[in-house]
């Protein structure tokens, strides 16, 4: 399902995204607080202004603003940077959204170390508090066809949708012809054994980068892209698992609470199972810079990665 | 000011006495926020029976929003008499498996949504106000929230942004009982002067005595005349006013667990007070 | 800036005592008396003195103590002011406002100036009277994902007391939750000791291993008892200290024990049973393992017991894993 | 502290440091086009007057235990914060080059590893003034002479927090406390009043108990002497609304609401020429 040849790159891929949304629903509305040129729904703002609502730099009240529009027959779709949403205003993600039945969608920019700004940008702990809110829903797109497709499901899920988003150059890495994103289910990227790769979102992009590198270097492996957090095909995941020697996991995240947690719990709760490597943001802040510099500095760039997933299979 | 609407008051306060009565009758089987619903029975009378347009099915075609999760109390002894929730059924608040959740969550009939983390409610009054406003629908929307709950930032937020997109249609309602958790509100963090912060964030804002049937219909009124700003009323109002023997002995109770007041005492001259007004009436 | 305002004796009912008698403060004891040893001792709390047993702090030592009204996140940001100008500040309010309600500052103005801010949450998961709002059910799994913080979630008030040198101890900050009694116990509470990154190993057997934290402690022990009734001997782990978590004894136990149940009064996500989990995993061991906590789902208001039983917290669904445990090891 | 660390208040010689300080902020933004020009040039005079002749701080022991605190709440403003830093003597001058660079402590958001002088971590907007009013009322506490500064932007005024913090400020009567709004109209989106508008401030915080000066935060004398005012006012904190121009000082920049303004080289070249002829 992977596209061939040249990669190519959507500079704003949310700009498309969320204007074909607004104009195919018009039940739908942009809530910003502030950020609107940021998390690329300019179009909206500019050629559909009754579906764009700015609320200013009060993140609290983006998220119970966008409730109470949700309470009132519309579809919000609430967008900032992923540190505020969650971080901020977490405790109204949980109540005024997470109890109600009403869609409710948040979508969390720049997540974990997609950001230059360091620690108050960076939200690496955010899959991990949204996944234990109860009935929401977790998505962590890896790509601008996978990203566009899940908030196509997102409208019409019931209750609230955390999806992490993505902005700026953004890689095509599905064939949106192949690819179908279906809310739960785990897509196999590259098959092989001894070693299984489970990664999600951004850190998915970063796998098949190591990927690659290993395919070169003779190594087998296979690599499993599990965008939905919450809920998730448990059995098809423990299944991957247990058909393979050992697991490494990657996620753009803290290594507890988020996908080496949920991949840790699933295989726990079967009993026995292969060892488990968890890779991300080990425990400690990350640093700020640039993305390549970032990602060399926790050994999350594709070599640093290639090494620690051989490693691991020792 | 007065805008004719004195015919109904008689009937109003017979109504908030029994949603007094309500209240004491719900609390005493387990303990509960009796202090508060008995404060805010006037409020709710003119609210539920007056100002609340009704949909002709039985329920409200206005969307009243409770912002405190424990002034829940108040809800559930006016829609007692509404008729929309029995009495035997209210009384099984605070107990082990009820569905009367001291504190609801959404979904629960007359509950807009889930109450209980405060601060939030003026927010999604907001956004409801202006997801109305922009459907077209000539819906009016009440949010109460207390004095306690200004200290949370969130409010303010909230504030700043209905004034911003002058949300007229947005009526919120302040139970000023300067009464918190831990004490009188102007010991713990003063809030005053409340009106002029209202007014200050762009608000027409009026200060009204809660318990007065009269000036709170009247605010009302006035709410509706106001164009182009969102309007606050900020209720005066105090622990258990209207039932002088559990306002002596609980002045500060922000909740009064089961053995802790006379109930029957409560009762009795709250009785009293519903036959005299009838009797009048 | 305090006030010395004595409340109604009839607001000693609070949210959280049902019995309207007096019950013992352990932890506001043990705050004052720390506090009488060190002055950088202060105290905050979010309009909550009573509830969080801090009103014995404010009536003794008013210039210390700040009630800062309804407003969490106000509060952490104070702390760290305060701390950074070399007191220890002690936050007080509900679980669910301490670390839901103020994530941010929690992360921004706590944890990475790393600052000896001591957050004191009380009503940890579904233990209140008070539904969804104030049911800490996620505050472990959130809490834990922030580097340089120390999560306490102690066992019962013999506890509590420790806590609060525990947290001292910790150059850094702490957040501790806590669970004060509902109704008077019937014992005087003997004072035991806690540390940090260090489980304690309460109960001792060769078959399998609960390991449990807060009030699923005495729910693990109750169970542990009736199962060595038939013949299947437990060991019960107390892992007070979830971050940082005793690995070694987690390991120690898989290998001793052979299966594993975990007991938290918390979703079965992110909490105390997934950080089991990953231990597991990361080392490689395989073996049969359960967890038992909320099972992802809003619980509503009620009292302790009724909730933990209702929502399979309590020693019979902690029976019910550990038989599940005990038959896959064959 | 020795006399020569005292406040200085020779206007004329407040100026020349503070457009030697809007050059700097052209120069560190002008290699990389990265960093906030627009703000930096904005608030130069208000930077200049706090720490070259208001608060009392000494670059030779920056942990200094009655120092006044200066806390930088719009934690993006770092050009012009770490020129006024490095010409005030916290460091040298010469690692101004590194501002943005990967590895680099100078990063875009001020972070509390620079060292004591960045007195909180702020880059998550609206929390630094609790920050500050918990060390204004700790000060208090210990009888120290510390007042605290806190340099505020207006769009984060949208935070609930800030609304949290200026009503615990108020009600204490904090006078140790005062706020400097960098009144530039400017966020994100744009010019405020079309996000959400904050006006009328002085209402506001009137309202939340504060004692308020409407002020040109372009004018020197304005600004000391609201500094002066707010040193002598007794039991209630201070606000001093400023009203600055984003881009101040160079007129191709002025009043263009750019809030992550890429300095394109020309332009950047232009600006260092106008900045360089104004010093001269």
């Amino acid at each position: 399902m992977l596209l061939e040849g040249e990669t190519t790159f959507d500079g704003a891929p949310f700009d498309g995204i969320s204007f074909d949304l607004c104009s195919r629903r018009k039940d739908v509305v942009m809530v910003s607080a502030d950020l609107s040129k940021y998390t690329q729904i300019i179009r909206v703002k500019e050629e559909l202004p009754d579906q764009h609502l700015d609320v200013g730099m009060a993140e609290q009240n983006l998220i119970s603003v966008a409730a109470g529009v949700a309470k009132a027959g519309f579809v919000p779709v609430a967008t900032t940077f992923a540190v505020y949403a969650t971080r901020r205003a977490y405790d109204q993600m949980v109540i005024c959204m997470g109890t109600s039945p009403h869609t409710s969608i948040v979508v969390g920019f720049t997540p974990g170390i997609a950001n230059p700004a360091r620690i108050h940008h960076q939200a690496a702990e955010d899959l991990g508090m949204l996944r234990s809110v109860p009935n929401a829903t977790v998505i962590d797109p890896m790509d601008v066809t996978d990203f566009k497709q899940a908030l196509d499901v997102a409208v019409d899920l019931p209750g609230l949708v955390y999806m992490r988003g993505h902005r700026g150059n953004t890689p095509r890495l599905l064939d949106p012809q192949k690819f179908k994103f279906e809310l739960g289910r785990t897509y196999r990227l590259r098959s092989g054994s001894g070693t299984g790769i489970i990664a999600t979102g951004h850190a998915t992009q970063w796998a098949l980068e190591a990927s690659g590198i290993l395919e070169d270097r003779g190594i087998d492996h296979s690599l499993l892209h599990v965008p939905t957090i919450k809920p998730v095909d448990e059995t098809g995941l423990a299944d991957f698992c247990f058909a393979h020697d050992r697991i490494v996991t990657i996620e753009n995240h803290q290594i507890v609470t988020g996908l080496g947690s949920l991949v840790a719990e699933v295989v726990s709760d079967v009993g026995g199972g292969p060892r488990i490597t968890r890779l991300g943001v080990p425990g400690s802040w990350a640093p700020g810079g640039t993305l390549p510099y970032i990602r060399e500095q926790l050994g999350l760039d594709a070599a640093g990665l290639a090494d620690r997933i051989r490693e691991a299979g020792r | 000011m007065s805008t004719g609407s004195n015919s109904r008051v008689p009937d109003l306060e017979i109504l908030a006495a029994k949603i007094r009565r309500n209240t004491l009758d719900i609390c005493m089987q387990r303990g509960g926020y009796a202090g508060q619903g008995v404060a805010l029975a006037d409020i709710a009378a003119c609210l539920y029976f007056d100002e609340l347009r009704t949909d002709g099915k039985g329920w409200f075609h206005d969307r009243f929003v409770l912002s405190n999760g424990h002034d829940a109390i108040m809800t559930y002894a006016a829609l007692a008499e509404h008729g929309s929730y029995t009495l035997e059924e209210l009384r099984t608040y605070n107990a082990d498996g009820t569905k009367i959740d001291q504190s609801p969550i959404e979904g629960q009939l007359g509950f807009e949504i889930t109450a209980g983390s405060l601060g939030q409610g003026p927010s999604q009054a907001a956004g409801i106000a202006w997801a109305e406003r922009q459907r077209g629908t000539d819906k009016r929307i009440y949010c109460l929230f207390s004095d306690g709950e200004l200290q949370e930032g969130n409010v303010w937020e909230a504030a700043m942004f209905a004034a911003h997109q002058k949300l007229s249609n947005l009526v919120y309602i302040i139970d000023n009982n300067d009464l918190q958790a831990s004490g009188a509100t102007t010991n713990v963090m003063s809030v005053e002067p409340v009106p002029e912060k209202f007014e200050a964030f762009g608000f027409f804002a009026r200060r009204v005595d809660g318990n007065s049937v009269t000036e709170v219909l009247d605010a009302f009124e006035e709410a509706k005349s106001v164009a182009g700003k969102p309007y606050v009323m900020v209720c005066d109002t105090r622990i258990f006013v209207g039932i002088d023997c559990l306002r002596e002995a609980l002045p500060m109770a922000h909740y009064v667990a089961q053995n802790a007041a006379d109930w029957e005492a409560g009762l009795a001259e709250i009785d009293a007070k519903v036959a005299a007004l009838t009797g009048e009436a | 800036m305090s006030q010395a305002h004595q409340l109604d004796k009839f607001e000693a009912a609070d949210f959280i005592n049902r019995t309207h008698k007096p019950i013992p403060r352990s932890y506001g004891d043990a705050l004052l008396a720390a506090a009488k040893k060190d002055e950088r001792i202060v105290a905050l709390t979010a309009d909550l003195a009573t509830p969080t047993e801090t009103d014995i702090f404010r009536d003794e030592l008013p210039e210390r103590y700040h009630n800062v009204g309804i407003a969490e996140a106000n509060m952490i940001g104070l702390a760290s002011g305060m701390a950074r100008a070399g007191e220890i500040p002690f936050v007080h309010t509900f679980c669910s406002f301490a670390t839901k309600r103020c994530y941010d500052q929690i992360t921004m103005q706590a944890a990475y100036p790393n600052l000896p801010i001591k957050i004191v949450g009380f009503l940890p998961g579904v233990a209140t009277l008070l539904g969804v709002s104030h049911q800490a059910i996620e505050d472990v799994a959130i809490m834990r994902a922030i580097p340089n913080l120390v999560v306490l979630d102690p066992s019962g008030p013999e506890y509590h007391a420790s806590a609060v040198d525990a947290a001292l101890a910790h150059d850094g900050p702490v957040y501790i939750r806590l669970k004060r009694p509902e109704t008077p116990p019937e014992n005087d509470i003997v004072p035991k000791e806690l540390r940090k990154g260090e489980g304690i190993l309460a109960r001792e057997g060769g078959d399998l291993t609960i390991i449990a934290a807060g009030l699923s402690v005495t729910e693990a022990l109750a169970a542990a008892d009736r199962l060595a009734a038939d013949g299947i001997e437990a060991s019960v782990v107390d892992m007070a200290s979830i971050k940082p978590l005793d690995a070694g004894l987690v390991i120690d136990r898989a290998k001793a024990t052979g299966a594993i149940v975990t007991a938290e009064n918390h979703s079965v996500i992110g909490g105390l049973g997934s950080a089991v989990a990953e231990v597991l995993c990361d080392a490689g061991i395989g073996l049969p393992f359960k967890r038992v906590g909320l099972a992802d789902r809003f619980a509503e208001g009620g009292s302790t017991p009724y909730l933990m039983k209702k929502y399979g917290l309590d020693s019979t669904a902690i029976i019910k894993a550990a038989r599940d445990v005990f038959g896959k090891k064959g | 502290m020795s006399q020569a660390d005292n406040p200085k208040r020779n206007i004329a010689e407040l100026e020349s440091i503070a457009a030697k300080l809007r050059l700097r902020v052209a120069e560190m933004v002008a290699p990389t086009g990265q960093g906030y020009v627009q703000q930096g040039l904005g608030s130069a005079d208000i930077f200049t007057a706090l720490y070259f002749a208001e608060a009392r701080v000494d670059p030779g022991n920056p942990d200094w235990e009655d120092r006044d605190r200066v806390f930088l709440t719009t934690a993006h403003n770092t050009a012009i914060f770490y020129a006024a830093l490095a010409e005030r003597g916290f460091f040298e001058t010469g690692r101004l080059s590194t501002y943005c660079e990967d590895g680099s402590p100078l990063e875009i958001n001020a972070s509390e590893r620079m060292g004591r002088f960045v007195e909180a971590t702020c880059g998550s907007l609206g929390q630094g003034l609790s920050v500050a009013v918990g060390a204004a009322l700790a000060a208090k506490r210990q009888g120290r002479p510390t007042r605290c500064y806190v340099v505020l932007g207006d769009g984060e005024m949208q935070e609930g927090q800030v609304w949290e913090a200026l009503m615990s400020a108020g009600a204490w009567g904090l006078d140790n406390l005062c706020v400097i709004l960098d009144f530039n109209e400017m966020q994100c989106e744009g010019h405020m009043d079309n996000v959400v508008s904050l006006r009328p401030v002085a209402d506001k915080l009137e309202s939340f108990g504060f004692a308020v000066h409407d002020i040109d935060g372009n004018d020197m004398a304005s600004i000391l002497n609201a500094l002066d005012a707010a040193r002598e006012t007794k039991g209630k904190p201070t606000f001093i609304n400023a009203k600055t121009l984003v881009g101040k000082g160079v007129p191709a920049l002025e009043g263009f609401m750019a809030h992550q303004l890429m300095f394109p080289p020309e332009v950047a070249e232009n600006a260092i020429a106008v900045l360089k002829e104004n010093l001269s």
